[in-house]
């Protein structure tokens, strides 16, 4: 007898809601003081392909998924068997095979199938007649004729079905459907309400249910605890930053931040404008940056491929922005759109011809989100550059609780600027200085945008400052912002807009950079980066409780990146194993680029899907043993 | 005190050809800003690649010398955050209409409220000569090797399918004239196109000062007539017609086929909402200031996390 | 008395004609022996801003420029002094600092300058009226009112000038200049011979140049020996490859190979398409490779940055190309267009999303780039992806002697390809074989476009090829070419493609990947890469002259890197150096992330001009003595 | 022996929504395949990114499932290589005239010979539902936060001022119409544009099969009605007289903006050289064979290595 500790999985085709009730029951658990981690899993199509969500839910925290689900509901065939009947190459097998011991599948019992077809004696099987339940609620409100039209409530029906099984109080959970119901749609509310009631009581009259050996009791009222969504989080702190603008243009899985953001417009003054390329949605940002305002985009691979330019073009006039939330998905080219991948950090490093100077930052779950999205604003408008935030579809979709989101570090930094009339002139060298007919420069009497000063940074200005004035260009360019391809100001030029790296390799905070977690004197280091820490804190927690000694080198600020303290703690590390969502090893090389420390144990994954924490805890297992090698997953 | 020329004049060394036609545009826009008696601190200037690019580094306002075929989407954005200024942006025919055909249409369909100069003159000039978009199927500059085998694109055409509510033509050699075409396009409330024909006695041996004049023809006669002095008028009265704005729009695209001579002047007018003002709706704190001027620093997002419970 | 080692300079104006007489001078030249490097240097520009061409002449092999010039022929007053007296930050002072000891100065004595403002009483002046000789030139056919319309003539007049310094054979320069102006042009051409032929008179009369200590004699005549420039010769390799398309937008310095391949359509029946950007470029060329023609392009840094997602879409859908040639320029962004720079390695080694597979080399001089660019249309067809060509502004504008251009490996490999009727089935594996309902694959009996063979290459066809039918997608997809988003197939396919990778490497010539030159048990190892290939080479004969012990490890396949191969060179290396035309040194961290070796001791030079003979000897000295700083040249 | 529509027709399993205005088109297709009897080894379908491009797939033909914005550039140069290939393009009104707006105009300029057809179902379907470029400023679908802020563009007019040759609009829920049309646009020489008024269930709630039919309106009137019904004639019969192109092209602007009811059909057809037809004159061994099936491999450079002595 399993308690708080379960999951629960639904799989449909797309379009039929399986959403909606994951999301119910997730914010049900969560609202009753459990811990949730819900992921989903579909394709890039609208409706009719496979798709299932998992919610995992606990009463410690939760911050992965597992190989095997407890309870099963299944809206259709597929679900149960897989497309290989429809398909000459079958892309899965049914989920019949992802149950745990004597785990219970609930499903339809109008689709055609016999729990004989399972090979596997230990399931409990209860079959539901779904539009009879819907049929019935719909009676109560003499709308019998219209089944069909309500056939959506089907996945309503299967959670309702559920609850019984894990004996989960059901008014929590009536009381968040309704909640989505708000105004005059709460009619259907309380016809969904009804139609999971049905089901609830169904299953309890028709079925032995006793003892089954997965439930759920509600814990203590939580705090501060919420329940969100990755892409709401980067959102949430572009709007904390003071950002002004966000531009985009659709792409999954980047789209919903960008919507999420729209529907804020009145509220916040915050401008959403949905352009018609990427191309345009960066140049847009910079145009846009050069102005003074706070501004974002948000993209995926293939708009991102899209954008290079603009990142130089941001960084060569020294624009103080945009932030860029790149959400990865599986590449290359169109690739995977709806799937896990971390594959775009090397594009992401050397995003665009030359060597230019931009910020790139890889926070690991949404609380870093919070924080890296927040901080990037400042650091685009103190070192006058674009700043890339690496994000991905699994931080993006990820629906998973999370107590008190707060930011450690909240000041709004907004870097030297030109103040107008109270302007004190800067100490600027001129290259020729000295120079016998160097014209040196010496103290700026006047403003000059991009004057070589002491500090390294050119105090900027914007359009609409009384003496403020200046040009500037994609071209090289002198103080004035005029072009130039003088040798001596070219040199000088290149050493400013490099030297901005080291100011903010200095100035962030060592935390915000990298962090060890676990044991210092470990038998092996997990190098990894981004999406897959809380799957590596998990397992490291079990691995813990078996007495292995195994810490985790996360690496989080890509560049500048910290050469010196990575080096030292790899060259201290017993045996390191880096573990990435992609085929190559992407961080591996890039450490190994930055420290000469190459990592050759590296354990890939790169079929689409994230590491389970089962995944996880086997290939840390593995790479113990000295066995290391990609990883594919079974449930798809 | 009142702004001369002089004032809109940076003193920055030009390095066009002798006798290149982006001098008299370069003095259009001089010349507009004079007349309009516009801030130098609340005017940028915004251009792609190419030699026509360079023009913002010699005017005295703010300059954005941006990237090839891109300078709508930048000065759009420049636009959006920060509406006390007024926006220009130029570009070469390559520019505008090669490469950044994509933005040029976009753009149209926004009426953004600024000002895009073309300077056209057939040819990609600062990469020597190639045929640009609007060089005729068939034409041959003494710098291409062989005859263009593209058909020419007509902007004036494209502005009106795109959407652009101020369609114009210019003729850079005539400064005075295309300074107040300008100065129209920048009171105009929306996105303003004014495609000037511009020489390029470099590399365009074809459509040369001479040729403008007409020269070449027996009476001499200008290849060139103004809209205006042959009683054409692009201007909708009624913009809530739909009738009037179709008839306008045919009567536009109909001249733009036009040779010889060329039509310059207006060549379509119509005062509609712009987005600025579609923007003001959804966000009305803009009606007070312009987002550069709005301070965003103080938002309370707990109302957003609350919703999480 | 230095005889046939002489560098000769014509400085002027943009538009004045100097590339003509320098270029004339230099055939002049090579034709009667004697060994020419030649290089220009000009502004983004297209009339009026400084520009200068260098002619190195030599009896033996000149593979790079020296700081100083023998001669300088100066045709307007910013050749002697400057921009300083115009420019508000003056780019260069003049090249009268540039000028060897007791070198002279011929100079148009209409223009306002008197010798005693040189501050160097070592130098000749030779005031020449380039007017009066041009209009006495044209009095004698009669046409001297026309004299303004033949301004451009001054340049010959320079040239002309400076042969009776040097001493050197007119008539050998008079038959150049006349083979420059063919039928009814060819009056032209005995006018500017005449004019020269007044200047070279007018030299030898009014001066006493007895003694001028730099001299040149014609040498033997020259066999196979040919005068070229790198984009030719690119050019002439895709030809000889059997390229069938080249798509291209204008861009410097990538444009001139475009245009050289242009003028040959008629007469190769290859077809050059000027595109209206590069996005259309690349895109174009991926569909034609598909239909199973060679096919090309070329760009540089700002169009390249247009084309990645192009990248992506060949190495995804496995066209088979296009050969790209990337032409390196100064930047970033617009940068500095028409000046060197070895900037986009890193770039063009991660130029788009996800991990995917292309090919990456980079030739060092013009021979290996015959060599690559040949070589490259068959790997694109053997492993069914782009391949770049690194080049460079230097590779393409340097105007160079070649003995004899050959192709070591000149035969035509066009890969694994469906042959329609007789058509031998390959032996498929399915992702799912063995798995209970995996529809196996086993031997594919129909062909299939993305099967997965035992070869690692699945056989290509083309439309039009009765039974080859296919489709293909940027999705992830299955061996018929449909999307797939099946865990098994996305991990069988993925490895197919980046499996490609090792094929090559193992296949591509040790010699077309890397070389060691000079001895191997040295005090110093130079590694670099690209266009500075010829300029070590000269460092390293003068330096070994010296008695000093230095070998160069020339990287030339970048992708796929022989890491094991170059990792044991650099580990048996006393002391390494990276020498590179760029900032951060982007083939030492290419280095390191392949081997892990990292290079700390790296000499950039990031100015906009390529090394000079000179600075790399002095460079490498003070490697030796353990002094490494960024090298800056000081002839602008 | 005859082909029929089941010989286009692939084995794969469909993912469009139920009741996808995209099956029509598919079938139109289709039908239009096998009324010209076209051999499906000579035939190549090149798609963009979207719902809709996914079509070709489900074509019994060669199919290139290519980038979003970029089928025409991939088609253009599918199109060169190989001359002996009937090549259909097509994808979503979002790929054709937003992110491929560049290429749509540029193209036409080219006139090279192949189809284009443009799903215009007023979404970007596959990204789940905004506003695509062709819907009306103020509209706004169930699947759109607010209303569209920016004007809907006019695909017919943009491909008048394009160069386009062949300019048509079908409709996806009338599959024989459709295949009459694109049959046309493929027996076309040249660049031949068809605008598919496609429906999206899914989406798109303001123009469903209802609206086109007009169910909502007194009389239920189709809001669609042929040109050729209404006696319009869009083709040019003399290509020589720039009079009548230029009048056949100012009606099919003027017609392009009639909105109830909309005109299906034949906007503009006129005959004029092909981009190959040129090509030929510039490489006379393409008049013998494409080059897909030219051996390029027996050059001699030693010419151009001679001159170089
Ligand atoms: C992406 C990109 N491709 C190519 C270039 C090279 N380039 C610079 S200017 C130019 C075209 C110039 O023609 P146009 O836009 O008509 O301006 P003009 O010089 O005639 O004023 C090109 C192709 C570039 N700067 N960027
Ligand atoms: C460069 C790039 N940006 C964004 C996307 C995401 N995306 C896929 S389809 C699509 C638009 C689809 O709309 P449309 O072209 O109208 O086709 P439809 O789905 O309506 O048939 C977008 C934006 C992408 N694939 N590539
Ligand atoms: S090349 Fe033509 S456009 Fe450019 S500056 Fe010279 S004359 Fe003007
Ligand atoms: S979303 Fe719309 S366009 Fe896409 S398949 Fe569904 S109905 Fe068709
Ligand atoms: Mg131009
Ligand atoms: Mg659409």
């Amino acid at each position: 007898m399993q308690k708080n500790r379960l999951t629960w999985m639904i799989g449909g085709p797309q379009g039929s809601g399986i959403n909606a009730s994951a999301e119910v029951f997730a914010k049900a658990c969560s609202r009753a003081g459990l811990r949730v981690y819900a992921n989903i899993e579909y394709h890039s199509n609208i409706m009719g392909k496979h798709s299932f969500y998992r919610v995992r839910v606990g009463d410690e925290d939760v911050r992965s998924y597992r190989d095997k689900t407890d309870i099963l509901v299944a809206l259709d065939h597929e679900t149960l068997a897989g497309d290989g009947d429809h398909r000459r190459w079958a892309t899965h097998f049914g989920h019949l095979q992802d149950l745990n011991e004597g785990g219970g599948v609930i499903y339809d019992s109008e689709v055609e199938f016999s729990p004989s077809e399972a090979q596997r004696k230990d399931l409990r099987f209860y079959p539901v007649p779904f539009m009879d339940i819907i049929k019935k609620a719909l009676e109560e409100v003499g709308k019998a004729e219209q089944a069909r039209r309500y056939e959506v409530m089907k996945n309503t029906v299967g959670l309702g079905a559920s609850l019984a099984l894990c004996d989960y109080p059901f008014e929590l959970v009536a009381e968040v459907i309704q909640g989505q119901f708000k105004g005059k749609r709460s009619e259907i509310g309380q016809l969904n309400v009804r139609a999971a009631k049905l089901a609830f009581e169904h299953v309890k009259q028709n079925f032995d249910i006793e003892g089954f050996p997965y439930t759920l009791k509600p814990g203590p009222e939580p705090k501060a605890r919420i329940l969100a969504k990755g892409y709401e989080i980067a959102a949430i702190a572009k709007l904390k930053a003071g950002c002004a603008i966000q531009t985009y243009y659709p792409i999954s899985p980047a789209t919903d931040e960008s919507v999420f953001l729209e529907r804020q417009q009145r509220d916040y003054g915050l401008l959403v404008v949905q352009c018609e390329d990427e191309i345009s949605s960066i140049n847009m940002a910079v145009g846009a940056a050069h102005m003074g305002v706070r501004v974002a985009t948000a993209t995926s691979g293939p708009g991102f491929a899209l954008m290079v330019e603009g990142i130089g073009f941001a960084s060569m006039t020294e624009a103080p922005g945009p932030v860029l939330v790149l959400y990865q998905r599986g590449g290359p080219s169109t690739g995977l759109p709806t799937r896990q991948e971390q594959g775009d950090l090397l594009f992401a490093l050397h995003p665009a011809q030359g060597d230019f100077s931009h910020i790139v930052t890889a926070p690991g779950d949404l609380r870093e989100t919070y924080q890296d999205v927040f901080s990037s604003f400042n650091w685009a408008e103190r070192y006058q550059l674009p700043v890339i935030v690496l994000s991905d579809k699994k931080l993006a979709a990820i629906y998973t609780t999370i107590d008190k989101l707060e930011l450690k570090y909240d000041e709004i930094d907004r870097g030297e600027r030109f103040t107008g009339s109270e302007w004190t002139p800067v100490s600027a060298k001129g290259p020729n200085d000295g120079h016998a007919d160097g014209n040196g420069h010496g103290d700026a009497k006047e403003y000059l945008r991009y004057a070589l000063t002491e500090t390294g940074i050119s105090p900027r200005s914007r359009p609409g400052i009384d003496g403020g004035r200046f040009w500037s260009t994609t071209d090289e360019h002198d103080p004035d912002g005029h072009i130039t391809e003088g040798v001596e100001m070219r040199v000088a030029m290149v050493r400013k807009r490099m030297g901005k790296l080291a100011l903010a390799a200095k100035a962030i905070p060592e935390d915000q950079q990298y962090a060890l977690h676990g044991p210092v004197d470990a038998d092996l280091t997990v190098v990894a980066w981004g999406s897959t820490k809380g799957t590596i804190l998990d397992a490291l927690q079990i691995l813990a409780a078996e007495g292995t000694k195994v810490n985790f080198l996360q690496c989080r600020l890509m560049r500048p990146f910290p050469a010196e303290k990575i080096a030292e703690i790899l060259r201290k590390a017993k045996r390191v194993v880096a573990i990435e969502e992609n085929y190559s090893g992407q961080l591996a090389t890039h450490i190994a680029a930055e420290t000469g420390f190459l990592i050759k144990d590296r354990i890939n994954k790169f079929d689409g899907r994230p590491f389970s924490e089962d995944e996880m805890v086997r290939a840390i297992r593995n790479a113990l043993a000295g066995k290391v090698e990609a990883v594919v997953t079974n449930v798809h | 005190m009142k702004l001369t020329i002089k004032d809109y004049k940076s003193e920055l060394h030009n390095d066009w050809c002798p006798g290149c036609g982006d001098f008299g545009i370069l003095t259009g826009i001089q010349m507009a800003l004079a007349k309009l008696q516009l801030d130098p601190d609340k005017v940028a200037c915004f251009s792609g690649i190419g030699c026509s690019g360079k023009t913002p580094h010699y005017v005295n306002a703010y300059g954005f010398h941006t990237l090839h075929g891109r300078v709508l989407p930048v000065a759009t954005g420049g636009r959006l955050a920060n509406t006390d200024i007024t926006v220009i942006a130029l570009g070469g025919d390559g520019d505008g209409y090669g490469i950044g055909a994509g933005y040029f249409v976009n753009t149209g369909r926004r009426n953004v409220d600024f000002t895009y100069l073309v300077h056209n003159n057939n040819v990609y000039g600062l990469t020597k000569g190639q045929a640009s978009p609007t060089l005729a199927k068939g034409k041959r500059t003494k710098s291409m090797p062989e005859q263009a085998i593209q058909d020419g694109i007509n902007p004036i055409a494209m502005a009106v399918a795109a959407g652009y509510t101020f369609i114009a033509r210019a003729y850079a050699l005539e400064p005075k004239y295309t300074a107040d075409i300008i100065a129209r396009a920048i009171q105009h409330k929306g996105s303003a196109l004014v495609d000037v024909l511009q020489t390029c006695p470099t590399y365009n041996d074809l459509y040369t000062k001479e040729w403008y004049e007409g020269a070449d023809l027996p009476e001499k006669t200008s290849r060139l007539y103004k809209l205006e002095e042959r009683g054409y008028d692009g201007k909708v009265h009624d913009a809530t017609d739909a009738e009037e704005i179709v008839a306008k729009k045919a009567a536009a695209v109909a001249r733009s086929y036009e040779r010889e001579p060329i039509p310059i002047g207006v060549y379509y007018e119509v005062e509609l909402p712009t987005y600025e003002d579609e923007l003001v709706k959804r966000i009305p704190s803009l009606k007070e200031h312009s987002l550069a001027e709005t301070d965003t620093f103080k938002r309370d997002v707990n109302p957003l996390l609350e919703a999480m419970r």
